[in-house]
């Protein structure tokens, strides 16, 4: 092991901890955790995800008494042939310190609210066993997240790029045998499938990429591609970036391979909160800061993914607010806010960007957090309805929960079969915002935190998202006005949606039952919200822009290079914040002036084929299928139907190559054994090889003279030869 | 009559003797125990052997220049009585079970060897032509010897009949060699032949003489008797036939030719060329369409004749000659003990009244007697030419003889027919191991023996065939 | 004296008809007074050279022929009778029951 | 004794105790017999290990040689010479690893005929490691056939109920190929006086022309056995009849006897020819990697599936041996390696189900992660192995390859294909993601599918797997994770024969 630098390493040697305690979490869990109870195995998995925090924070001491310099530790070889050479290397920087402590700060969190949340969940969905999978999946996230960003080499990155895309496939799919609702179905599944196809379309870009950078820059190491980058020709350098694009697009989830993001809700919440909001998706975010030196020297493939980013967020805002599902809402969401962060590093704006990434990983995981702590309320709800209309005995007592809920678990493994909830009589789902209303009285925490995330998803000051997305707005209007102008009606189009959301969600009326009877989650769930909910308020504080505020600006210097330090421009932060009071009145008038009532249309409506547009995502899933899916299926069963094996291999091979040879051997053969006789056989010739055997055997005739003759004949030809030639 | 007179003929005088004496003896011997008879006539081919094998490195000639004991003849002589031991061996158990037990059977196998090694010994074509007789008049009565099957009695009349034809053309041949050099010793032949120019007599009486081994050989077209004498004589016979007569009409052919007639080589090149190509692909070609085991063995045998006669075909080159006749009695020892373990095989499978023959007879051999299954598949294996067997060293010896001597295209068809002749032996592989069926074998010591020695021979003489060729080139430096 | 060629052309003459004979007779015994024939225009071929070249190895020879040709007959007559027994019949072409 | 005691020696040719022994246990001692092949094949791996820790990984010559005459009369000069360099140790190990493991994934599977079921896998042992390890032509020439003998067999008895055809299928194309690769065998023999492939090598000096007929002759022989598109017509036939342990070593091993055939004779051998056919190799790997890719995901038989993705997995491999740099061969080695033990793997515990369903027909599977989470839990790591998930072994190879590939490309050894090979190739890497997802979305997530309800029908109900099942595929997940993570001590096996070989080539 060597040590690249000669500073301080402090505690450097902790690096590969980072990833060995979620491993080990996950390892204890999978051999042993069969033997555990459920609070033991989340306690595990907590504990790993904490350790790796605490691992975290020690490097963040170590990187700041260095002043965030990069610092390298090399764990291992890994693959050196030719002049590939490649080791585990892992890379302490300023960049990734921040990186680090929010996927370990915020998975922890995440980690213990998911102990709270499963013992549910899974309860719900009658299977208790699956509990330790979820921990063992969820530490797995850690430690590939871990490897991403600690990664010292673009390889070495790829390598938790796709380990994250496998952890999200695993845990959308994590209720693979059911849909949304718990049904038996194949929709869940399909959605895993679907996230790790786009994002394996993704990391074809992303391979590319590494392939014509080795050649370029003859490394895949950080420091030493960036060392050359004034060697290159920028053309090559504008190859690499767009190819990273596309791995953004894909695992980012911006346009065109954003389609998997929302069906990724399929997900138990707290994936959502961690992988598909807070942590995953921000990795292309992560990529192209961590690639800034490639992309600041070509300002044309920055324009692109400037304009990819901003496309991206007012379009997904758009879809968002015509969406009816707590958690498709804030999918969308999610996607137009990774669009401000993808806008932002593609324009140069670096810290904008990760700061961005920072406070949204706190109020977006807050949001998605509090909206699955609403769906357990509204489960809960609907089940106590549900008894209460079965049996007019129990009504919802608080010390009979368990009881019933046994009954319930008997009443649907009894009826397992024909679905678990047309037991119930209706297909209820808990995740709509049109049976929900009024949660604000029987969820009151959740309702505040929720109140917390959204003013700062909304850009209300001078809650987090504020500061952040100001940032980049004002970047924007710097460097490229048409990225603004669609960030900034994307930031009206945030603060309308999550307007509409709490308005439909938590006031007006109970517009069900169910919503009616819901219950506020438990401690372990709310703790987290609670410490989420102080983060999303307070994360602007990392780098407000004042001058002397600058913190993150600074922290991420040593990594990022010279970043300019913007004050504050109060026409941006004017617009910006008025459009999102704005959109917040306009919603307050659409949903809660008049409250939104139970079938009643979504006021939306009226906006005709455009809300059909918001609301069915503007057709893209059904394009998709029309122009990829659909082709791609019926080609391969075309080459594989029709060319390979019909004619392929049944005509060529069989009927061409086989027919031959079986004409030259078999069939002549076995037909003349079924047959018996000459004449059978005469008939049966197919072949030279056949028809000369059948004349010899012909010939062959029995008769000695006829023998006589053919030795006459011999010695005939013999002679004739020898006294004529 | 000399000293050296006598040392030439001993091995053959032995077993002439023995075999009278056994003629004589089997009288006393009861009907039920004709074993012993078999007994005795391997102990005197072991003991020929023997004497055989001490001999080996002397060279002397008798009577005039008429036989001769070189290292040719000693080589063909060891391979001969080897085949006699092997074809007691097949018989023993086999013409009991046929109920065709008498002990002349024995006396006329030792009479007919005895004629095969006097025909490698001949140094004058009138000891060839009586040699030939020798050899093939106890075989006419042994093809006859099952009197009560018509089958026998039709491979008897048909082979002496054509063999007394094929004869006829080979004391004409004689006729005419005498006629053209005033001499039937092949020494002086060659001595007349060097002085005068050759003649067209000469030239026919040779072909007429190639004409009387052919058939003993069973080349194209002189090769239309075998499948039907080899089917219908007993097994045990057929077996002895294929390759006893094959090597002592081999061996002949050799020593006249070689020795004889360098001087007709230009033009028998070609006849041999021809000859040797027609029967590889005839043999071949005509074995696909057969379902009878025993029609199928004799159609091979009768393709493997044309391969060994490649191996005369440059018999006039003399940069080469050598290497390629030792190539070919390299592929007749090769052929030899394949052979008999073949035929070994099918004596075993073989019931009463011709039955147990057909191919489908040997479904499911492989589940019920595994071990005869993995023989048979090594004989065939050794047939085809393919590893790990003596008949790919055989092959290769052979193929590469005939190339360095520049034919190309011979080798290339003795390739090609090879690969055809893939498809019927494996036929029986494929049918011991992956048909069902119920297949009885018989299981006696001396079979198990013969088929057991032959196996390993067939494959272990193949990972060390350099002493073995060695031999063989010993053996033949002389002749040329 | 008569010149060798006339002789070696008749034996050449009873050769083929020997041949002939063989591929034209279907009885068993012609076929094989047809083979002894063959056998004869050697014998008479060879005694013809033989006494051309004032060389008794030809003589020899013919009565080795001759001998053998004995031999054979006795073995092949054995051979027709049995035949016979069992096809009452020594015609060659009823002798075709193996074949192909 | 010394002749035996070489290890090279002893490890083609240990397994005959096992095959002689076999045939002295009685056919009713089913066990013993396993236990007898388990042993002897184990002892081979053993051996193979003592080779390995002989091995010295710096030394680009070969070692361990064992040589002597064999036939070197009537013009001939052919010997048993066997030797060992980074290019065949891997595979080596392979094969006496997969040989136990096969063994031991029949131990319920086969119960007829057990006894010649266990000598033939003996004997495709030594007809594998012989051709690994010859350095004779002619030698390897027998084993190359050779090897097709007990597959044949195996095919052909213990096979599906189109068995036979299968087998006849399988041997008839490898032999077909084998043909001219024995002609031009034989000429290099006769033509350069030895058989030997180093003095062939070193000799050099074949006229362009005839290195390109030659290259051709022994490419046919290889493609097939590869099979490269469009000589793949065999191989789902063969896979989909054979019985499980015959599809991992046909897929495991005898499949890598095309590849390595490549890298062993055609490189170095015909350098000339080398350089002009490379574009045109690499143009096949594309396609076969694009085809088989998309041939598999219309596959609704699960081994017919895996065996199309060989098709892809081997376009890989070849597109990387004619990359002609360190990378793609280095690369292409290791993804024969990987090939082998993924495929191998998945076919191991295809067979597994199977044993329990009865059926391949992935579509009315389902669900079936619930019943056999271990099961899944493998079947998934293999999986992602098999589709190169970094960490695991598939992207190690996979990724080297590519890489590669591209640098040939942008270097011009690819001509007009250029970069285009590695860029198409990569979407590979897309498609493998879609049909393995798919196959394991179809059999192991979703709704309960009717094959459990069938088996139960039939009075089985579904396990997961039983401690036999998971130790024999235990040691493939060991070498999924370690090729994956820490592959540099096999690239340091590797590598240094690499070099020598791409050294040795007149690269433009």
């Amino acid at each position: 092991m060597h040590l690249s630098e000669s500073v301080n390493t402090g505690f450097l040697f902790l690096a590969p901890w980072l990833v060995f305690f979620p491993v080990i979490g996950l390892l204890i869990n999978t051999l042993f955790g069969h033997k555990f109870s459920e609070r033991m195995i989340g306690a595990v998995a907590s504990l790993a995800s904490g350790a790796a925090f605490v691992v975290s924070v020690l490097l963040y001491v170590t990187v700041s008494g260095a002043h965030g310099e990069a610092m390298r530790w090399q764990l291992a070889e890994w693959m050196h042939i030719g002049t590939l050479s490649l080791d585990w290397t892992f890379r302490v920087d300023s960049l990734s310190t921040t990186m680090m402590l929010v996927v370990s700060g915020v998975g922890t969190l995440i980690h213990i609210y998911a102990i709270g949340y499963m013992h549910e969940d899974v309860r719900f969905k009658n299977d208790v066993g699956r509990f330790r999978r979820f921990f063992v999946f969820l530490n797995l996230f850690i430690a590939a997240m871990m490897v991403l960003i600690t990664g010292d080499s673009y390889l070495m990155l790829f390598v938790g790029w796709e380990g994250v895309g496998l952890c999200s496939f695993l845990l959308v799919g994590f209720w693979y045998e059911l849909d949304l609702l718990a049904r038996p179905s194949w929709s869940n599944s399909f959605a895993a499938v679907k996230a790790f196809v786009a994002n394996r379309v993704g990391d074809f870009g992303f391979l590319i990429a590494t392939f014509i950078m080795f050649w370029a820059f003859g490394s895949l190491q950080f420091d030493k591609v960036f060392q050359q980058v004034p060697t290159v020709a920028p053309g090559v350098i504008i190859a690499i970036t767009l190819f990273f694009l596309l791995g953004v697009t894909g695992k980012s989830a911006q346009v065109p391979l954003y389609v998997w993001l929302p069906d990724a809700m399929a997900g138990p919440t707290p994936v959502s909160a961690l992988i598909h909001a807070a942590t995953m998706v921000t990795a292309g975010v992560y990529l192209v800061a961590r690639s800034a030196p490639l992309y600041s020297s070509v300002p044309e493939a920055q324009n692109i993914v400037a304009l990819v980013g901003a496309v991206t967020a007012l379009f997904a805002a758009t879809i968002a607010a015509g969406q009816f599902d707590i958690k498709k809402v804030l999918a969308y969401s999610t996607i137009s806010q990774l669009g401000f962060m993808v806008a932002a590093v593609g324009m140069g704006a670096y810290v904008a960007g990760i700061f961005h990434l920072v406070t949204h990983a706190f109020f977006k995981a807050l949001l998605f957090l509090s909206a699955g702590s609403v769906i357990l309320g509204m489960e809960r709800g609907h089940h106590h309805a549900a008894h209460a209309n079965h049996d007019n005995h129990g009504k919802g007592k608080k010390g009979k929960r368990k009881e019933e809920r046994h009954d319930a678990r008997a009443e649907r493994s009894h009826s397992d079969s024909e679905g678990a909830d047309e037991a119930h009589g209706e297909v209820f789902d808990p995740g709509d915002m049109r049976n929900m209303g009024g949660l604000r009285k029987t969820m009151p925490v959740t309702f505040w935190v929720y109140m917390a995330g959204m003013v700062a998803l909304s850009g209300i000051p001078p809650f987090s998202g504020f500061w952040s997305k100001d940032e980049i707005l004002l970047d924007a209007s710097m460097h490229n006005q048409a990225a603004y102008w669609l960030l900034t009606i994307a930031a009206f189009f945030t603060a309308f949606y999550m307007g509409r959301q709490i308005w439909m969600v938590f006031f007006g009326e109970a517009r069900h039952e169910a919503a009616a009877r819901a219950e506020e989650s438990p401690k372990v769930i709310t703790v987290p919200l609670i410490i989420l909910a102080a983060l999303a308020v307070l994360g602007g504080a990392l780098n407000l822009p004042f001058e002397g505020f600058h913190n993150l600006g600074h922290w991420l210097e040593a990594t990022l290079g010279e970043v300019e330090s913007l004050p504050l421009n109060l026409q941006v932060a004017g617009i910006s914040t008025l459009l999102a009071l704005l959109a917040i009145l306009i919603s307050w008038l659409m949903y809660a002036r008049k409250p939104f009532a139970k079938d009643q249309t979504d006021p939306l409506a009226s906006l005709g084929l455009f809300f059909k547009g918001m609301n069915n995502k503007w057709w893209m899933d059904e394009l998709y299928h029309l122009l990829f899916i659909n082709p791609y299926i019926k080609i391969s069963y075309f080459i594989a139907e029709v060319i390979d094996w019909r004619f392929w291999h049944d005509w060529f091979h069989e009927k061409v190559i086989m027919g031959t040879y079986n004409w030259i051997s078999f069939t002549g053969l076995n037909e003349y054994a079924d047959q018996k006789g000459i004449d059978a056989f005469a008939n049966g010739l197919g072949t030279w090889t056949q028809s000369l055997a059948g004349t010899l055997r012909k010939v062959q005739n029995g008769f000695v003279r006829s023998y006589a003759l053919s030795i006459l004949l011999g010695v005939v030809l013999i002679l004739g030869y020898l006294i004529f030639k | 009559m000399t000293q050296s007179d006598l040392t030439t003929i001993l091995p053959v005088t032995i077993l002439t003797v023995w075999a009278c004496v056994l003629l004589l003896v089997d009288l006393l011997i009861p009907k039920t125990r004709k074993g012993i008879t078999a007994l005795l006539s391997a102990l005197g081919l072991a003991v020929t052997l023997g004497y055989t094998l001490a001999q080996i490195g002397s060279e002397v000639t008798g009577f005039n220049g008429m036989v001769t004991l070189d290292g040719f003849s000693i080589f063909v002589n060891a391979l001969l009585l080897v085949s006699g031991l092997l074809g007691v061996a097949l018989a023993y158990g086999y013409i009991k079970r046929m109920g065709i037990e008498r002990g002349e059977y024995y006396t006329l196998l030792l009479f007919s060897v005895v004629g095969m090694m006097l025909m490698a010994q001949a140094t004058d074509l009138i000891v060839v032509f009586l040699a030939l007789e020798l050899l093939s008049i106890p075989l006419y009565v042994l093809a006859a010897f099952a009197r009560d099957k018509t089958d026998s009695e039709e491979a008897g009349l048909k082979y002496f009949l054509l063999g007394a034809f094929s004869s006829g053309f080979l004391v004409y041949g004689i006729a005419l060699i005498f006629g053209a050099t005033h001499t039937t010793n092949i020494f002086a032949i060659v001595e007349f032949v060097s002085t005068s120019t050759g003649s067209l007599l000469l030239t026919i009486g040779a072909a007429l003489l190639l004409i009387g081994f052919g058939f003993k050989v069973a080349v194209v077209p002189f090769h239309m008797w075998t499948p039907d004498v080899y089917q219908g004589a007993p097994t045990a016979v057929t077996a002895f036939m294929t390759s006893g007569a094959k090597i002592a009409g081999f061996a002949a052919l050799l020593r006249v030719f070689a020795t004889a007639f360098p001087s007709i080589a230009a033009d028998m090149t070609n006849v041999f060329w021809v000859i040797s190509a027609a029967t590889m692909i005839l043999g071949n070609v005509a074995a696909v369409a057969q379902t009878d085991i025993k029609r199928l063995l004799a159609y091979s045998s009768i393709a493997h004749a044309g391969y060994i006669l490649m191996a005369f075909v440059p018999y006039g080159n003399e940069t080469v000659v050598a290497t390629s006749v030792a190539a070919g009695l390299f592929y007749l020892v090769a052929y030899v003990f394949t052979n008999f373990g073949a035929w070994g095989v099918v004596i075993a499978l073989e019931k009463e009244a011709g039955k147990g023959l057909a191919l489908d007879d040997y479904a499911g051999l492989a589940k019920k007697h595994p071990a005869l299954a993995a023989a048979m598949t090594i004989f065939m294996l050794s047939l085809i030419g393919l590893p790990p067997t003596i008949g790919l060293i055989g092959k290769l010896y052979l193929f590469r003889a005939v190339i360095d001597a520049g034919f190309v295209w011979l080798a290339i068809i003795g390739v090609l027919t090879s690969v055809v002749s893939a498809f019927y032996y494996l036929r029986v592989v494929v049918i011991m191991y992956m048909k069902d069926g119920e297949p009885a074998a018989e299981r006696e010591t001396w079979l198990d023996t013969t088929t057991l020695v032959t196996a390993l021979v067939t494959v272990v003489v193949s990972f060390i065939p350099q002493f073995l060729f060695a031999w063989a080139s010993e053996a033949v430096l002389k002749l040329f | 004296m008569i010149p060798v060629d006339y002789y070696i052309i008749l034996s050449a003459i009873l050769f083929t008809i020997g041949v002939l004979g063989v591929l034209v007779r279907r009885n068993a015994l012609i076929i094989f007074m047809s083979i002894e024939l063959m056998l004869n225009a050697a014998n008479l071929a060879i005694v013809a050279f033989g006494s051309v070249f004032e060389s008794f190895s030809g003589q020899i020879f013919v009565f080795f022929v001759i001998a053998v040709a004995a031999a054979e007959v006795a073995v092949g007559l054995a051979l027709i009778v049995e035949i016979f027994r069992s096809k009452r019949s020594i015609d060659v072409d009823q002798v075709s029951s193996l074949k192909g | 004794m010394e002749f035996i005691l070489q290890p090279l020696t002893l490890v083609i040719f240990f397994p005959l105790v096992g095959v002689l022994a076999l045939l002295f246990i009685p056919s009713e001692n089913k066990n013993a017999m396993r236990w007898t092949a388990l042993a002897v094949s184990v002892a081979t791996f053993v051996i193979s290990l003592w080779v390995l820790g002989r091995f010295d990984a710096s030394n680009t010559d070969l070692q361990m040689v064992a040589r002597y005459n064999w036939i070197t009369v009537a013009g001939w000069n052919i010997q048993y010479f066997l030797g060992i360099d980074g290019l065949s140790i891997l595979l080596v190990l392979l094969t006496t690893l997969l040989t136990p493991i096969s063994i031991l994934s029949t131990w319920t599977a086969v119960e007829e005929r057990v006894k010649e079921y266990m000598i033939f896998f003996l004997l495709l042992e030594i007809g594998m490691n012989g051709v690994f390890l010859v350095q004779d032509l002619f030698l390897f020439y027998i084993f190359w056939e050779f090897t097709l003998v007990p597959m044949y067999f195996i095919i052909g008895i213990w096979g599906g109920p189109r068995r036979i055809y299968a087998a006849l299928k399988f041997f008839l194309y490898t032999m077909a190929g084998s043909i001219l690769m024995l002609l031009a065998i034989l000429w290099l023999g006769i033509h350069g006086k030895t058989f030997s492939l180093p003095d062939l090598i070193a000799q050099g000096g074949i006229p362009a022309n005839i290195q390109m007929w030659l290259f051709i002759a022994f490419a046919a022989a290889f493609a097939i056995k590869v099979p490269m598109w469009p000589l793949h017509s065999w191989l789902p036939d063969a896979h989909v009849e054979a019985p499980t342990a015959g599809s991992v070593i046909l897929a495991g091993v005898l499949l890598k006897l095309g590849t390595y055939g490549f890298v062993r004779f055609n490189i170095p051998l015909f350098p000339e020819a080398t350089l002009q056919a490379a574009p045109w190799i690499a143009l096949l790997g594309t396609i076969g990697i694009i085809y088989g890719a998309a041939v598999s995901y219309a596959q609704p038989d699960i081994k017919k599936l895996v065996a199309y993705s060989s098709v892809s997995h081997l376009g890989f491999v070849m597109l990387g041996l004619f990359a002609l740099n360190p990378e793609g061969i280095a690369g292409a080695i290791l993804q024969m390696i990987n090939h082998g033990i993924s495929t191998g793997a998945l076919f191991l515990l295809v067979g597994m189900v199977y044993e329990q369903t009865h059926t391949r027909e992935f579509r009315v599977y389902g669900g079936l992660w619930k019943i056999m989470p271990v099961f899944g839990a493998i079947y998934l790591i293999v999986s992602l192995s098999s589709m190169g998930l970094p960490g695991l072994n598939g992207f190690v190879g996979e990724f080297t390859i590519l890489l590669g590939a591209w640098g040939a490309g942008q270097n011009g050894i690819f001509y007009w294909g250029g970069v285009w090979f590695a860029g198409i190739s990569a979407i590979g890497v897309i498609m493998a993601a879609i049909y393995i997802l798919y196959m394991f979305q179809k059999m192991f997530m979703g709704p309960q599918g009717e094959v459990v309800e069938e088996t139960k029908k039939h009075g089985r109900a579904i396990r997961d797997l039983n401690w036999r099942e998971i130790v024999t595929v235990v040691p493939l997940l060991i070498l999924i994770f370690w090729i994956g993570l820490y592959p540099a001590p096999f690239f340091n096996l590797i590598a240094p024969a690499v070099n020598h070989l791409v050294g040795t080539l007149p690269l433009p």
